[in-house]
Parts: C-alpha cells; sequence; structure tokens
C-alpha cells in the first residue's frame, strides 16, 4: 500500500510539477491572472455597489449565485449529518446521572428514573467523568456575549473590513458551541434547540433565495439587487450594497445554525443527550 | 544554477502547494486510519486553496479594501495595480465552506462507521466484514 | 417568463428544498407532494427550455445582471437542454416510483432524505446549465456532498463505502478545482466561452497542457472511468435501493457530459484532439474499460452489483465514443447519455422492486418470479433487451452510432468490445431471465420452499412509473433519427465531421 | 528582508502537516491538524488574502478542531499509523 502511495503522489506530483516552470514569477503584478477580470471589480466595485472591501462585493454581488450554492452545500452538510446520524429514540432507558452541588456527592439513577429538570440542588452531568469546573462556566459566561456581539459587528461591517456573513456566522455559531462545551449539551438546547436551528439553517438559506427571486419578480435577472430600489427606497448603487447585506445576514444566520447543528450531531453522535 | 535557484525561489508557493498535495495524498493512500485519510483529505483541500491564493498575490500591493471608499472626494481613480486580486479570494472563500462540509459529512460517516464495526481502522474493519 | 428559464431550472428545486424541510418539521407527509410539486415544475421548465432552444439557439442568462466574464452566466445550448431533460425526467420520474420505499426505509427522516434528494438534483442541473467553471466546481460539491449522505444512509457496508467515495470524489473534485485554477492563472476569467476564445493563443503553454491533463484525470475518477473506478460499484450497490436508482442513472452521466463540455467549448476540439494526442490511449481505456466491466458484471451473482459493473462498461461506451473524435461517434456519445441515464434507471428501479419483494439482491433468489412479478418482469426484459441493444429500444441506436462511430475512425478494437460486450449482457441478463422464468419460486420471507403462484406485484405507483420508463426506452428508440438530427447535430461543433 | 517570515510560516506548515498524519494519536493529530490550518492562515494573511486568512482562522483553526476532536473524542483515539 505504502509502494502504491508512493508513485501514485509521485505522479500527482510529477503532473503538477510540469505545468509549473511556466507560471509567471510569484506576486508578479502584470501576470495574466491580473490583467483580465480582477481589474474590473477593484476599478469598479465602489461605483457600482458602494462597498470598499472589493472581496464582499464580489462574493454577493459579481458572483453572489455561487455564494448562494455555497451557503446551500453548507445547509446540505448540516442536514446530511443529522441524516446520516440521528438516532430518534422516543423512550430512554439510559441511566443518568446527578449530582448534589453543594456536596458533590454524584447520585446514580438507573434504567429511565429521573429527578424533575431545572430543580436548584441537582444538575444533571455526563455519564463521562465531569468536575465541577466553576471557574470554566464563569469564564465562557464571561466570553460568549462578546464573542457574539464581535460576530454581529463582522457580519455588519462586512462593508468595509474583512469579514460577512460567513465569518461572522461561524463565530456565532462557535460561541454557541463554546457554550455547549463549558456547560453541557442539554443546557445548549434550552437556547437553541435542534429544530430552531433546522429552521434557522432553512430560513437563512431561503432569505437570500428569496431575496433573489424577488429581484426576479421586480422585473431583473435573478439576483439583481439594483431592483430592489424601488422596495428600499434608495438608488440602484445603494440598494446594491443593501442587498449585499440582506443576503449576508442570510448566510450568516444559516452558517451559524448549520455549525451548532453539525455539533449537536458530532458530538453526541446523534443521541442529543450528552456533549463533549 | 543561480538563474535556477532563482526560479526556485520566485515560485516557492508554488513548490510548497505541490508538497501539500503531495502529504495529502499519501495519508489518503497509505494511512488505514479513517480518521487519518479525513485528515488527508482536508490538507489536499487546503493545498489546493493556498494555490489559488498564491495566484492572487501581488509583491508589495496592498489588499483589496478600498481605502477612503466613502469619502466623497470626487473621482479618484482606482488604479487596479495598486490592490491584491480579489477574485481567487472569493473563490476560495467558498472552497474553505466546502472543506468543511466535507469534513462534516465525512466525520459523521467515521462516526457510523465506528457505531457499526467498532473500530477506525481499515483492515480491522476488512477483518468484521469478513467475520459476518 | 420564458426569459428566466435557465434560472428557474434551478432556483425552483433549490427554494423548494428549504421550503421542504421547513414543512416537514410541520407535518412529515408535505414533504413528498412539495418536492412532487418541484420537479415536476423544473421538469416542464426544462422541456420548456428545450423547446426555446430548438426555435431560437443559445438562450444566455446573466445572473445578478452582470454580463459574462464580470458575472456567472447560463449559457443553454443544444446539449446542455437535452441532457437537462434527461436529467429531470430521471428525478421526477424516480422519485414518483420510490415513494413506497422511501416510506418504509426512512420513515422518521423523510424531511432530510427528500431535501437531500432535491438538492443533489439542483445541483446536478446547475452543472449541466452552468457556464462558468467555477461555478461549475461548487455544484459538483452541493451534487457530491448530497450524493454521500444518501448512499451513506444504510445499513451494513453502505458508510464504509460512501466514505471512500467520498475520499476518492474530493480529490476528483479537487484536481478539477486545481485544473481550473491553472486556466485562471494564464487567462484570468473563468467563464467557459471567454475561455475557450482566449485559450487558443496559449495552447503552447505547460501550464494549459497539465490543467487539460489535471481537469481530465479529475473528471475521470468522479465519473468512474475504467483505472479509477474501484469506487463505484461499492458505493452504488450498497445504497438504499431507491438511491441507487437516482444516483446510479444520473451522477456519472452528467461527468461525461461535464468531460465532452470541456474538452468541446472550452479546450476546443483542435486541442483535445490533434494537439493533445490522447484520442488513441482513451479509446485503449475505454475498450479496457468495456472489457473489465463486462467481465466483472459476468463475475458476481448479485443483481445489484452486476448493474453497477454493467455501469462500469457503459461509461466505457461514452468515454470512448467521444474520443472517436468524428461526429458519429461524439453523437453516439451523446445520444447514449441520454439512452443510458433512462436504461439505467429503469432496471435499476425494477431491480428494487424485485429486491424490496425477494427480499434479496442474490440472482440464485429470483427463481418462478415471472409468474409472480409479471409486470416488473416484463420492464426488466425491456431495459435488459435495451442494454444488450435489441431494436428497437433506444440501447440499439446509440449503439449503432456508436459502432458506424469506430468503423469510421477505423478503431476497430473499439468495434469489437462493443459487440463483445453486447453479447455478455445477452449471457448476463438471459442468464436472469431463465432463472426468473423457468424456475419455480422460492419464499425468502417463510421457511416454506414451494411453489407460489399468487401474482404479488409492486406497488401500483411503481408498476405505473415502470411501465412509463419502459414506453420511454421505445419512444427513445423510435425517435432516436429526429433526437440527433434536431438536437445533437447542432450541438456537436461544425468543424467536427 | 521581510521574506523570510513566510519562509519560516511555509516550513511550520510543511512540518504541522506531516505531524498530522504522522503521530500516532488520533486526538493529537486532530490538534495539529488545528495548528496547521492557522499557520495556514497567517500565511495567506501575509499574501493579502485577508478575508480568506479570516474564515480559515475561524473554520479551519476554530470549528473544524472542534469537529474532529467531537469526532475523536464519540469514536476512539487509537491509531495503528
Amino acid at each position: 500500500m505504502r509502494f502504491l502511495a508512493l508513485i501514485t503522489i509521485l505522479m500527482v506530483g510529477g503532473l503538477l510539477f510540469y505545468g509549473t516552470p511556466d507560471f509567471p514569477a510569484w506576486g508578479d503584478p502584470e501576470s495574466p491572472a491580473s490583467l483580465h477580470v480582477s481589474p474590473y471589480y477593484i476599478e469598479h466595485a465602489v461605483e457600482d455597489t458602494a462597498v470598499p472591501n472589493i472581496v464582499t462585493a464580489v462574493l454577493a454581488d459579481y458572483r453572489g449565485y455561487d455564494t448562494m450554492f455555497e451557503t446551500a452545500v453548507i445547509f446540505s452538510a448540516g442536514i446530511a449529518c443529522l441524516f446520516l446520524l440521528r438516532i430518534y429514540r422516543r423512550k430512554s432507558t439510559t441511566t443518568r446521572l446527578y449530582r448534589h452541588n453543594l456536596t458533590g456527592i454524584t447520585l446514580r439513577i438507573a434504567k429511565g428514573g429521573k429527578l424533575p429538570e431545572g430543580s436548584a440542588e441537582f444538575e444533571r452531568i455526563d455519564s463521562l467523568w465531569v468536575p465541577y469546573d466553576m471557574i470554566i462556566k464563569v469564564t465562557s459566561r464571561l466570553v460568549v456575549p462578546f464573542v457574539q456581539l464581535f460576530a454581529l459587528y463582522v457580519i455588519a461591517h462586512g462593508h468595509h473590513s474583512p469579514g460577512g456573513g460567513f465569518q461572522g456566522g461561524v463565530i456565532f455559531g462557535a460561541a454557541i458551541i463554546l457554550y455547549a462545551i463549558s456547560n453541557d449539551l442539554r443546557r445548549a438546547f434550552r437556547r437553541l434547540n435542534e429544530k430552531a436551528a433546522l429552521l434557522a439553517s432553512a430560513a437563512g438559506v431561503l432569505l437570500y433565495a428569496g431575496t433573489g427571486l424577488m429581484c426576479l419578480l421586480l422585473g431583473g435577472n435573478f439576483l439583481d439587487y439594483s431592483k430592489l430600489a424601488d422596495l428600499l427606497y434608495t438608488d440602484a448603487i445603494m440598494a446594491r450594497s443593501h442587498g449585499i447585506l440582506i443576503v449576508e445576514i442570510g448566510v450568516g444566520l444559516a452558517v451559524m445554525a448549520v455549525m451548532v447543528s453539525l455539533y449537536y450531531n458530532l458530538s453526541s453522535a446523534g443521541r442529543h443527550d450528552e456533549g463533549l | 544554477m543561480e538563474s535556477l535557484l532563482a526560479n526556485f525561489l520566485a515560485k516557492y508557493n508554488y513548490w510548497a502547494y505541490i508538497g501539500l498535495v503531495m502529504i495529502g495524498m499519501y495519508a489518503m493512500i497509505a494511512k488505514r486510519n479513517l480518521v487519518k485519510k479525513i485528515i488527508g483529505m482536508n490538507i489536499v483541500q487546503t493545498a489546493v486553496i493556498l494555490f489559488y491564493v498564491s495566484i492572487a498575490a501581488k509583491k508589495g500591493k496592498t489588499i483589496p479594501i478600498i481605502a477612503h471608499g466613502h469619502e466623497d472626494t470626487g473621482h479618484h481613480a482606482v488604479q487596479a495595480l495598486d490592490y491584491i486580486s480579489p477574485l481567487p479570494h472569493v473563490l476560495m472563500l467558498t472552497a474553505i465552506v466546502v472543506s468543511v462540509a466535507t469534513l462534516g459529512v465525512a466525520l459523521a460517516l467515521a462516526i457510523k462507521v465506528y457505531r457499526q464495526y467498532g473500530t477506525l481502522e481499515e483492515d480491522e474493519i476488512a477483518m468484521r466484514i469478513e467475520e459476518q | 417568463m420564458s426569459a428566466h428559464f435557465p434560472g428557474l431550472v434551478i432556483i425552483i428545486p433549490l427554494v423548494a428544498a428549504f421550503l421542504i424541510l421547513i414543512g416537514a418539521l410541520l407535518d412529515r407527509r408535505l414533504a413528498f407532494p412539495l418536492t412532487a410539486l418541484a420537479l415536476l415544475g423544473s421538469l416542464l421548465t426544462a422541456i420548456g427550455l428545450l423547446g426555446k432552444v430548438i426555435q431560437t439557439g443559445v438562450v444566455e442568462y446573466h445572473l445578478a445582471g452582470w454580463a459574462p466574464p464580470v458575472g456567472i452566466a447560463y449559457r443553454v445550448d443544444h446539449l446542455n437542454a437535452l441532457v437537462l431533460v434527461a436529467v429531470a425526467t430521471v428525478a421526477f420520474v424516480n422519485l414518483m416510483g420510490t415513494r413506497e420505499l422511501v416510506k418504509g426505509l426512512f420513515e422518521d427522516r423523510l424531511g432530510p432524505f427528500y431535501t437531500l434528494y432535491i438538492l443533489l438534483i439542483a445541483g446536478l442541473q446547475g452543472i449541466v446549465v452552468t457556464g462558468d467553471a467555477f461555478n461549475l466546481y461548487v455544484l459538483l460539491e452541493i451534487a457530491a456532498l448530497t450524493g454521500y449522505a444518501l448512499v451513506g444512509m444504510s445499513e451494513g457496508r453502505a458508510p464504509l463505502s460512501s466514505l471512500n467515495y467520498i475520499f476518492i470524489g474530493t480529490v476528483g473534485a479537487s484536481l478539477y478545482l486545481l485544473g481550473v485554477g491553472y486556466l485562471y492563472l494564464v487567462t484570468g476569467t473563468l467563464n467557459m466561452a471567454d475561455l475557450a476564445v482566449r485559450l487558443p493563443a496559449l495552447y503552447p503553454s505547460k501550464v494549459v497542457v497539465s490543467a487539460f491533463v489535471i481537469c481530465l484525470v479529475g473528471l475521470c475518477i468522479k465519473m468512474g472511468f475504467f483505472p479509477m473506478h474501484a469506487w463505484l460499484p461499492n458505493a452504488y450497490s450498497h445504497a438504499p435501493d431507491p438511491v441507487s436508482s437516482l444516483v446510479a442513472p444520473l451522477v456519472t452521466k452528467v461527468m461525461i457530459y461535464v468531460m465532452i463540455r470541456m474538452m468541446l467549448f472550452v479546450f476546443t476540439p483542435a486541442f483535445a484532439f490533434d494537439q493533445m494526442a490522447i484520442s488513441e490511449p482513451m479509446v485503449w481505456l475505454a475498450i479496457a474499460a468495456i472489457v473489465a466491466g463486462s467481465f466483472m458484471a459476468l463475475s458476481t451473482r448479485r443483481l445489484k452489483r452486476m448493474l453497477t459493473y454493467i455501469i462500469v462498461a457503459e461509461v466505457g461506451y461514452m468515454v470512448g465514443g467521444f474520443w472517436l473524435g468524428n461526429r458519429l461517434g461524439i453523437s453516439g456519445a451523446i445520444l447514449h447519455i441520454v439512452n443510458d441515464a433512462i436504461m439505467t434507471l429503469c432496471v435499476f428501479l425494477s431491480a428494487a422492486a424485485i429486491i424490496s419483494k425477494v427480499g434479496s439482491d442474490a440472482i440464485d433468489d429470483m427463481q418462478g418470479l415471472f409468474k409472480k412479478m409479471p409486470v416488473t418482469m416484463g420492464v426488466f426484459v425491456v431495459a435488459g433487451l435495451s442494454i444488450i441493444g435489441v431494436p428497437p429500444t433506444c440501447g440499439f441506436f446509440s449503439k449503432w452510432y456508436l459502432i458506424s462511430g469506430a468503423v469510421a475512425a477505423g478503431q476497430y478494437g473499439f468495434m469489437a468490445a462493443l459487440l463483445l460486450s453486447s453479447l455478455i449482457n445477452l449471457v448476463l441478463f438471459f442468464r436472469i431471465f431463465e432463472i426468473a422464468y423457468f424456475e419455480p419460486f422460492h419464499d425468502h420471507h417463510g421457511d416454506h420452499g414451494h411453489f407460489v403462484s399468487a401474482v404479488q406485484e409492486a406497488p401500483f405507483e411503481m408498476l405505473v412509473t415502470l411501465v412509463v420508463t419502459a414506453v420511454l426506452l421505445f419512444a427513445l428508440g423510435i425517435y432516436a433519427g429526429d433526437i440527433v438530427s434536431q438536437i445533437i447535430d447542432h450541438a456537436i461543433p461544425v468543424g467536427i465531421t | 528582508m521581510i521574506w523570510p517570515v513566510d519562509l519560516i510560516i511555509m516550513v511550520l506548515v510543511m512540518i504541522c502537516g506531516i505531524g498530522a498524519i504522522m503521530v500516532r494519536d488520533l486526538l493529537g493529530a486532530g490538534i495539529l491538524f488545528g495548528a496547521y490550518s492557522f499557520m495556514m492562515c497567517l500565511l495567506w494573511a501575509i499574501m493579502g488574502a485577508v478575508d480568506v486568512a479570516f474564515t480559515e482562522a475561524s473554520v479551519g483553526a476554530g470549528v473544524s478542531t472542534v469537529f474532529l476532536v467531537a469526532a475523536v473524542f464519540r469514536t476512539s483515539r487509537r491509531t495503528k499509523d
């Protein structure tokens, strides 16, 4: 196997190597790749869309269709994970573990019995050993809101600085994942449960595609935001800028929800009872 | 010899990406552990992204965000040569998303395989299949 | 409205995917009708598009209102429109036919299943329509990801084969992406039409040559062409039945379409056939694929596995036919894309019906099936005859074009391989017919091994779709001449004789 | 003399990549893969691809690593090669 692998990678390497001597030198501003289409973006992005961050302008407007499918890819990954892993089980016969918060004594209740949820003195814990981790919990409680705020900033400020819907969505999702890791999965469900995550992911992509459809209904081509001008009470250029913001919000919503849902499914192997 | 060395140094990004593709593919073919293969797959994908980012690079130019984009100081011409080309960056954002999506699905399948055979090693899985 | 057809073909299933998921959260039973509605809409749009293309020629659609090469453009010519209709038809027919099966298999996850199903179709249709090389990659990945999930959702060896499918598929897609990157490096554009304009000046460049080879290797991996076919039989034969009857007819054929599109309309025939001079080796590889596929099919006693090996051979037909490089061969390859999609659908659907009744996919368990499932077996016979290539079924006509193309190109080896594979297919299918016709039925669910004569057919809607596909096979055969003269002739660039 | 920085990072990328596939512990491999992604993100930031680097920092080094660790946690750390 190792020999076969070596031969294959040498062949692939040779194939890739063959073309390289004819490449333009690295960092050459005059290389053909930089002279045909991309100057158009650099020179016209601001006047076409009023977005100084050219990457955002190209991502959400000039090549917005790619981005819609990129969001659809991440959405389908979320659905795929759910489809593959989720185990729907009505009644749980597993044993549950509870900790008495004041004394640290652990109770083990076998065969589906349970203490009432939300009691102040007892806390349900995962079956693998979980220490009483006040420092982690308090720190994460401190960090999570700021991370979420930063995520919103990244989404909203994608027009002017690096960032945008995708990055912001991932950061927002990461904040929720942090919450789920530092506490436990059940507590995260109380904030954002499975159905809400699914709904949010579908709604996010639908917001994107719906904006495109709206443009189509208003007489433009699919995703031609300039046709939204009358709806948004602005001129065509600002309409493009606002259209970009709308779809970035959609992307952010979808990505956030999908990241969380992927984490839920992977960390509990589809059972949705115990996480990391 | 001089020119060869200069040629080598001028394109070291491209050599690096070829190296990474080879590392990733080696892991995908020679390693028998499924998670190792998944990591190899991701290395290949990031290597491709490195290639695209290297295409976009321009020595000594600035990032593709137009400075003072919102001060209406008349029509100051934007010189395309001053900015790094944005198009490959856009494409690679998409590629990163694709790679994380693939990672998620692959890990889900790996968990499913583990649930079924109790191991992640390909040769042990083959043994389990033989036993059945 | 008809100006928006190229966009709508993709947008309808895409938007429907999210609505299906939301609808299924409310009520599980909503999933199927929504999917059916969306796919029907998409199919009608595709047919409308084909009609429009036949009347007025190439249809362009600029997404987001930006003209190419700045924006992404759809460019629908005769080739796209034909393949598009085939994809939409297979998707819709398979959906209708497998309703009961899906309900039985994925009872608790109907919403995700249909969401993935329709996203797969949206991806495949997008691949067919798009005129942008990078957009194609994104759509390729969406089709691939949903495909992995659908293939992996079964007990037994399915997850493992799906994981291997992911590894190989990702390598193929990454290689394709690299090839596009090489092209972008020397031309600075991603639009296919623009690439075709800018490439001829650069043909001597080594970068273009390696881009060509990398793209071709990547696509060959994705389509399961002979030396890289190892993932295909495992992935398709272990997949759940309603999925394999969707994935098997579509994915490889769409990949072959992508190869034809890249070779003819991006690299142009002058480069692909004349300068690269790889026609000869590609045809020989195709011959190897046909022979190997046929013999592997002969060596197995499992129905679905046998059919997947036949697919390996069929891929050889189409790739070989294309690389013959003359008008007859390419016409045969394109016609065979359509025919083979319907043939494979028909044969996999009837296999699904048989397996769900018999409870096993071993050929030896199929005794007495003609008595038990007369309609299903009748359709299976029609599909088998079509794969063998008996007139007036459609399989004969595409094979005829391929063989005459081989004669015109002087590739007698390819002709011999085609005839040999027809012969082996004859053996394969008549072996099944014999067991199913002459030997009495053994019920594998119960322990009584005696003769059962009662008719126990597949569900009604499955029978209807089976009969529809069988009729389609004849119809495609009868109208083969028209399809070639009205559509395919316009699809091939004028320079090829 | 700015260029050695990215050469050094490139060497680190290589080392992390090789390490991720060589180390005989899947959790370690996952963490090394996170380090690899982060080094890669630095490299892209140096090349001026800030958006790509930002995405890779949040996706590759952040969420992907969490996914890998979660999957390893749900399966096993053991690996033979």
